[in-house]
């Protein structure tokens, strides 16, 4: 058995998972937690967050075999190895999914798909460019003008019957479409729906530049929003494009999940490189 | 002198940007020129053997704000170009005499007439090396070519340039060619000894020193390093392709190296590298320049390969010959040549079963975490699947 | 008095503008774009005029009231009691909004109970907030009553066990609600209210105050007739008028720099999402002009997210940036990164203030390009639009110009942001007097 | 203002030579008929005659999936399989054309080449389009390699050297695709009836100096250059439309008419423009709507030069068949260096009494656009006259926003006529 945690440092939250490894049959999920970041002290944030989930576990800290870091490691000073996102996004995916060949992570600044095999290992990817249109955070400060709470963007969504597209390419612009659009008296559904739909088509296009097919994972915080799940799986229909969207409740944690399985195994490696001594 | 030492001074040298050395250097003697150039092949031979200082023209990395450059380009054209023209407009390129524009696509093309239209007072010569590579027809025009750059040359330094002088400016280049090739071999065979960056450094000191100069540099370094003491890391060995014309900043390079990847082979700096065999120093020197341009095999995007099933085939080869693990297709962001060319690569890799991964960059790309994660996540498939 | 009504419809801002017949500016209004267009224009209006109303009762005061004790303050104080008049009545259509809004969630009387304290302390403090010596962090009720909400609805969450996201939602829901219809004007009713405050608070005596409160009523009753408007700016094509009233923002921002500034040759404006470089001649006509497209990297709205990231108010931005004594040097201005950006960096462990340089030096660097695209710099050289209104944005230009193109006039209005809408007031007085369709370009198709 | 829709004999004329031409291509297989892939910029149309081959433009091709709305499908699967977001949007749409089953504008499958023809004049990117195509397709490739203009000539070594290409390389490939031997004699022919069209062509593009011009030179010119910088230069039918469209031409100006335009005939010429860099296609009528709308006719355009820039002098000379061929190739607007476009640009300003002048920056071609704005600054000072900027592209209707077109050009036109406006005031 291998006690090993997993810290992933996003662009908006923290996620810490622990994780009992005990090789193929034997993995559990022991505990985690989430802490956002905004308005904190990203050191912090992390103590804090990496405290919550050894407190979730019943874990002690001195107990952990590895500490396996992604995304911005910098920042956890008590790392013991560093695993780059995607790496960590794959088996994390794998492990919540284990049907999964592919996995879709959405979170507030990103998006990415990472086409594996059934070990998890990296087979392609793509991820979408620099410039934030379409990505969580515009989400939530179109939803935030529109008065609706992020629990209920994807409800919400789910039911449009007529939904509006967004023209521009530029997030900010297009914010000022959506204003647009709520003076030309859209409603709120039809309006969260486009959004969702330009979106879905962005992410529908890597998905396809990586030629991914079957049962994609779906990881990070929009793998909770299930109107953007929805608008994805219709987008891909109507291009008669079969598409398996998996989220799971445990999407958020898959980077920091892939992270504590990837350092168990390496170190597994490592102590039999080097026999206790 | 030390590793560190030659390091630190060709760091000097890169972040020279007023070309303070280039002026040094042409006030240490009466009449010197220089003449400045384009990447990515250019017969330096040329401005060597009529006395003036070749000098690169490489953009101006991160370091510098343009303002006016980007007011001549649209935002969907590479850098290089704008840092030129910014170099251009705030004096700091008033050390050249003139400048060699080759044909490398329709942007540097282009950047010829722009500095014909705003700097009327210096030489501008763009020439058309061919790519029709028959003897008797491209060979033909291209000997012509040459002469007639020799002779715009010979204008702008005030004398003759002699069948000798050629000879010897081949023969300085030629033992040059012959100090990279080393270098590159012996970063091949030994990454944790030859960082990239430091590699780079030394090419690019070769974009601001005479010639005989850097060979100096060139020699001491290859001495000294292998007498450093330095750590094998738990690396990949990969290939960088793609990166010919405008260059990625020093940060860039190391950031890959920090994420976990030895670069076995690139194509950075490519003018440092043209040709296989030595240029012959028998015979027409302008024959023999040519001649070798007619039958070098190299392979960038910016030339025309006749035979279709030899395409990718130089990027195979080195792959093999370097042991490396995958490939790292890096291009400037809007580089038609490099951008065009990349499906055809990857396809012929895919049928080889080599590894690659992808991305883009311009020489004052800021935000580096988006590569890291991606040559990261590239070496770590690497590393984590190495011996499963 | 006849008026000439400027409207410039923002992406961000709408500002109204009235010029009486001698082509002086009397009135200024201005409020934040907001989904319905037309309620943002009458609010900018119904702003202008009231403040046109205020400029009258200032100048008749000096004029005819000058010696009475008490005077000379009264109109300032007069502005912010009304202000405070409009504020607490707006506030009460907030608070009767969100508590409508409550009802429809879990946990209702937990919100009722916060709600009840957020709004009692924002009643509270707003006094405060319009008091002669106060600085709101903005001139918009959004801006104003939102920060001082979130500030105290943490703290409501926290005692009542509620989620923050709770109470956040139900304000967003009623501040779309509340800014979406024009409030009444009750104009005469409201001066009068805030009369008696003011005359009570500066200690008038009842002379004194009967005198002045005949001032009040004449120019109340004065018939402010709009003779002619003409509209510009991103939204204009949306305003309800015909389209021979509609100028272009690139023609209206040319002219009204041309009459703030005779001297104008080259103008900047930089606006929410657009940022512009205008070349005018000496007539104020313009001769070439250059505008971001499609990318609204670098524009005023990047500040917003900024302040937004930072919880300051737009106000205060400038004056932390001003502090930087080594800005970093930032390439990427994608508005929408910038929140992550400035994360990041203080994650580096860059200073706050140095961080804030130099993301105003890298706006004004995207405007140097564009300005250079346009033609350059000439003198004299004008800027303009809401921008204009940070310390640190116009500091990092004057370094830039003078870097690049040496010694230039560098004009700033304290209006800067009415630009636009001063250069449609002026397009529509001269409609007016040429009794013509504005310009070749007119209505005959 | 009624808006029918007016069909002129030379309209009818173009849309049978077009349609005989696919016809011929669709059934070149069943005749033995060899087809040959080559670009519109130095198309050596006469010499392609005198094989006897049939060509197909991929850039028309190009062009009418964008004027069809197919483009931007196109252009996603071409992405798909790995082209990069920021290169020539000609090219992926051509890509994506083939991945779909090459289907041209007539619905019916084009035929594969047996040649590819890569005369690349005015653009590198040309050279990879052909790499690229000769992955899919295993036929011959014929290289002509044309070097630039950089000094403002064509220069003696530059003639030869494209000549000597033509019999080293471009001929003998088509006698070994066709089997049929080089015949100078019928080139010349060719030749000759191509003079005699391209007199007529510039006749038409020059009717523009009246007022009000008779025709709409970018817009209305696109379909005038048709013919000649395709598959017809040479040809009997290619003469006889030239001839048709000048004396349409000639009776419009005669009637003092403005331009045809799909909205109807433009009566009232409020602004005369140059317009430098191609149209967009995806919009094309929408764009050409917004110049209407504000009266603005365009009376000259660099993108009717980019297959030959008769208009200032070129003419095929039969007499040394591929010097001219190699003279004409060198000489394709794209091909000239920046000075000289700059000139040109100022001239035709001049010359057709131009209100004002445009330039349509298009994403995807470097070739055109890099330097633009640097041309710009020139052409204003040569011309004393502001010059309008908009950003567009060929066929990627991501691309094309109206809304910001329109915001651009609408606040130029109000520009130039607050300019106008202003200088009567101060000349009253
Ligand atoms: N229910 C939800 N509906 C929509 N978006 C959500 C939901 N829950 C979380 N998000 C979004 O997820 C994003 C955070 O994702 P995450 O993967 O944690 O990002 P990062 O790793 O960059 O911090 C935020 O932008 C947030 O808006
Ligand atoms: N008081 C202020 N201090 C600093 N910046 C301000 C202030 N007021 C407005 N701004 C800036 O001006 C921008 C709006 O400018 P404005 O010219 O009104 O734009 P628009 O016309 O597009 O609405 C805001 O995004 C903000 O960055
Ligand atoms: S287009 Fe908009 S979202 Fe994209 S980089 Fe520009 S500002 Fe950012
Ligand atoms: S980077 Fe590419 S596109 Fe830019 S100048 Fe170099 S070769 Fe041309
Ligand atoms: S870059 Fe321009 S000239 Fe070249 S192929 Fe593309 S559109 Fe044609």
């Amino acid at each position: 058995m291998t006690l090993s945690a997993g810290v992933d440092v996003g662009s908006n939250s923290v996620k810490a998972a622990l994780v009992d490894d005990g090789g193929a049959d034997a993995r559990r999920l022991l505990g985690s937690a989430v802490q956002r970041i905004r308005g904190m002290d990203l050191a912090d944030a992390v103590e804090e967050c990496y405290e919550a989930a050894l407190a979730a576990a019943g874990v002690e800290r001195e107990a952990v075999d590895y500490v396996a870091t992604t995304g911005e490691s910098e920042s956890v000073p008590f790392r013991t190895g560093h695993f780059y996102s995607m790496t960590a996004h794959a088996r994390g995916g794998l492990f919540l999914v284990p049907d999964a060949r592919a996995a879709l992570d959405i979170g507030a600044l990103h998006g990415r798909v990472i086409r594996m095999d059934e070990r998890g290992k990296v087979l392609d990817y793509r991820m979408t460019s620099q410039c934030a249109s379409g990505s969580g955070q515009f989400l939530e400060s179109i939803s935030r003008y529109l008065g609706v709470a992020l629990d209920e963007i994807g409800e919400l969504s789910r039911r449009a019957d007529d939904p509006e597209a967004v023209s521009s390419i530029c997030a900010v612009l297009a914010e000022t479409d959506v204003i647009n659009m709520v003076s030309r008296g859209i409603s709120t559904p039809n309006i969260l729906k486009g959004i969702h739909l330009s979106m879905a088509g962005r992410l529908i296009k890597l998905i396809k530049a990586a030629r991914i097919e079957g049962v994609v994972a779906v990881t990070g915080g929009l793998a909770a929003d299930e109107g953007l799940i929805a608008a994805m799986t219709e987008a891909a229909a109507e291009r008669e494009f079969p598409l398996d969207l998996r989220p799971h409740p445990e999407s958020a944690l898959a980077g920091a999940i892939g992270a504590a399985i990837w350092g168990a195994f390496r170190h597994r490696k490592l102590s039999r490189l080097a026999p206790a001594g | 002198m030390g590793v560190e030492a030659i390091i630190g001074r060709c760091q000097g040298l890169l972040e020279d940007l007023d070309l303070a050395c280039v002026s040094e250097w042409k006030a240490a003697g009466e009449g010197r020129k220089a003449i400045g150039f384009l990447p990515v092949y250019v017969p330096r031979e040329l401005i060597h053997a009529a006395g003036a200082l070749p000098v690169g023209i490489l953009g101006a990395g991160e370091e510098l704000e343009i303002v006016r450059g980007d007011a001549c380009f649209q935002s969907y054209i590479c850098h290089i170009p704008r840092s030129t023209v910014e170099l251009g407009l705030r004096g700091k390129l008033d050390a050249l005499d003139g400048a060699l524009f080759p044909s490398t696509c329709d942007v540097i093309r282009n950047l010829s007439g722009i500095w014909q239209l705003m700097f009327p007072e210096k030489e501008a010569i763009y020439f058309d090396v061919p790519q029709n590579l028959d003897p008797q027809v491209g060979g033909v025009f291209y000997r012509g070519l040459l002469a007639e750059i020799v002779t715009r040359l010979q204008r702008v330094v005030g004398r003759d340039v002699g069948a000798d002088d050629l000879r010897a400016a081949i023969s300085a280049y030629n033992a040059s060619r012959r100090l990279v090739r080393e270098l590159y071999d012996l970063r091949a065979a030994e990454p944790w000894r030859v960082p990239t960056s430091e590699a780079y450094l030394l090419l690019r000191a070769g974009m601001r020193l005479p010639v005989e100069e850097h060979n100096e540099l060139l020699a001491n370094y290859l001495t000294a390093v292998r007498d450093e003491d330095r750590a094998l890391r738990d690396n990949a060995r990969i290939v960088i392709t793609g990166t010919f014309c405008e260059q990625p900043s020093l940060d860039l390079i190391r950031t890959l190296e920090h994420a976990g990847c030895y670069v076995v082979d690139d194509d950075l700096m490519l003018v440092t590298r043209w040709y296989g065999p030595d240029i012959r120093t028998d015979g027409d020197p302008l024959d023999a320049i040519a001649e070798a341009w007619m039958s070098a095999d190299d392979e960038t995007p910016c030339r025309y390969v006749a035979d279709g099933t030899r395409k990718g085939q130089q990027l195979v080869d080195s792959v093999r010959r370097c042991g490396a693990e995958g490939v790292i297709f890096a291009a400037p962001s809007f580089c038609d040549p490099a951008l065009l060319d990349r499906p055809m690569l990857q396809a012929v890799l895919e049928e080889e079963g080599i590894a690659y991964t992808s991305f883009k960059y311009s020489e004052n790309t800021a935000q580096l975490q988006p590569i890291r994660e991606q040559a990261g996540t590239f070496a770590d498939t690497i590393k984590l699947w190495s011996d499963a | 008095m006849k008026c000439y009504v400027g409207i410039d419809l923002g992406s961000t801002t709408t500002k109204a503008l009235i010029l009486d017949e001698q082509a002086r500016p009397r009135g200024r209004g201005i409020t934040n774009s907001r989904s319905n267009y037309d309620v943002a224009c009458e609010v900018a209006r119904n702003e202008a005029f009231l403040d046109a109303r205020f400029n009258l009762f200032e100048a008749a005061i000096s004029e005819r009231a000058a010696g009475i004790p008490g005077a000379e303050a009264l109109p300032r104080a007069l502005r912010g009691d009304f202000a405070w008049e409009q504020h607490i009545h707006l506030q009460g259509e907030l608070e009767a909004t969100c508590r409508v809004e409550a009802e429809r969630g879990p946990n209702r009387e937990a919100v009722a109970a916060a709600l009840g304290e957020v709004f009692e302390q924002m009643t509270a403090d707003a006094s405060k907030l319009f008091g002669p010596d106060a600085r709101p962090r903005s001139d918009f009720f959004r801006d104003v009553a939102g920060a001082a909400y979130m500030r105290l609805a943490q703290a409501a969450a926290r005692r009542h066990d509620l989620p923050f996201e709770r109470l956040l939602g139900i304000f967003d829901k009623s501040i779309l609600v509340v800014e979406n219809h024009v409030p009444e004007q009750m104009l005469a009713e409201r001066i009068e209210r805030a009369l008696e405050r003011s005359a009570e608070r500066l200690e008038l005596s009842t002379e004194a105050l009967a005198t002045l409160r005949e001032l009040v009523e004449e120019v109340v009753g004065e018939p402010l007739v709009e003779d002619v408007s003409v509209g510009t700016g991103y939204g204009r094509a949306r305003l309800p008028f015909p389209r021979e009233r509609i100028r272009s923002e690139i023609l209206c921002h040319g002219l009204g720099a041309h009459a703030l500034f005779p001297g104008t040759r080259t103008v900047l404006d930089i606006g929410g999402q657009d940022t512009k470089a205008i070349q005018i001649d000496e007539h104020g006509v313009v001769t070439g002009f250059q505008m971001n497209d499609r990318c609204a990297a670098g524009c005023g709205r990047y500040l917003g997210y900024i302040a937004d990231e930072m919880n300051v108010g737009l106000h205060e931005l400038g004056p932390l940036a001003q502090q930087a004594t080594k800005p970093v040097r930032i390439n990427s201005t994608c508005t929408v990164f910038a929140g992550a950006e400035l994360r990041d960096r203080l994650s580096m462990g860059q200073r706050r203030e140095d961080i804030l340089g130099g993301l105003h030096r890298a706006i004004m660097l995207r405007a140097m390009s564009l300005l250079s695209r346009s033609g350059g710099i000439h003198d004299e050289f004008t800027f303009t639009g809401g921008v204009a209104k940070n310390a640190a944005a116009v500091e990092a230009l004057e370094g830039l110009v003078d870097e690049n193109y040496g010694q230039r006039t560098l004009n700033i209005s304290p209006d800067s942001i009415y630009t636009g809408a001063l250069g449609a007031a002026l397009f529509a007085l001269r409609s007016a007097t040429e009794q013509a369709p504005v310009g070749a370009n007119g209505g005959t198709r | 203002m009624k808006s029918t829709v007016i069909k002129e004999p030379s309209m009818v004329q173009q849309k049978e030579m077009i349609a005989d031409h696919f016809q011929q291509l669709a059934e070149a297989a069943e005749h033995g008929r060899k087809v040959v892939y080559t670009f519109v910029p130095g198309n050596l149309t006469e010499l392609m005659l005198g094989f006897d081959t049939l060509p197909v433009h991929p850039e028309i091709n190009a062009l009418q999936s964008g004027m069809r709305k197919l483009s931007g499908s196109y252009i996603a699967a071409a992405e798909r399989v790995g082209h990069s977001e920021d290169v020539c949007t000609y090219v992926k749409c051509d890509i994506g054309m083939l991945l779909d089953g090459n289907v041209g504008p007539t619905g019916k499958k084009l035929p594969d080449p047996d040649l590819l023809l890569l005369s690349y004049t005015g653009c590198f990117t040309f050279m990879k389009w052909f790499e690229l195509l000769r992955e899919r397709y295993d036929c011959p490739v014929a290289m002509l390699h044309v070097p630039y203009q950089a000094d403002g000539e064509a220069t003696e070594e530059m003639i030869a050297y494209v000549a000597r290409q033509l019999e080293t390389e471009v001929i003998p490939k088509l006698e070994q695709v066709t089997g049929v031997a080089y015949d100078r004699d019928r080139v010349r022919e060719h030749m000759l009836r191509s003079r005699v069209a391209e007199d007529d062509l510039v006749a038409v593009l020059e009717a523009a100096k009246h007022r009000p011009s008779p025709i709409d030179a970018y817009f209305g010119g696109v379909y005038y250059i048709g013919p000649m910088f395709t598959a017809f230069r040479g040809t009997e039918a290619a003469q006889a439309y030239y001839r048709q469209l000048r004396s349409e031409v000639d009776a419009r100006v005669a009637a003092g008419q403005g331009p045809i335009t799909p909205e109807g005939l433009l009566d009232e010429e409020r602004f005369r423009i140059v317009v430098e860099g191609p149209p967009n296609w995806t919009h094309f009528r929408e764009f050409w709507k917004m110049f209407y709308d504000e009266g603005a006719v365009v009376v000259a355009s660099t993108y009717t030069k980019v297959g030959g820039v008769y208009d200032r002098g070129f003419r095929h000379d039969p007499d040394r068949p591929l010097e001219s061929l190699a003279e004409y190739c060198l000489g394709c607007y794209t091909n000239l260096n920046l000075p000289s476009r700059v000139d040109m640009m100022a001239d035709y300003v001049r010359d057709y009494a131009a209100d004002g002048f445009l330039i349509n920056s298009i994403k995807s071609c470097n070739s055109f656009s890099a330097g633009q704005l640097v041309m710009l600054r020139h052409i204003e000072d040569a011309t004393g006259i502001p010059g309008g900027f908009i950003e567009t592209d060929l066929v990627d209707p991501r691309y094309f926003s109206s809304s910001n077109v329109k915001n651009r050009l609408e606040s130029y036109f109000q520009m130039l006529a607050q300019r106008s406006s202003g200088q009567e005031v101060e000349s009253a």
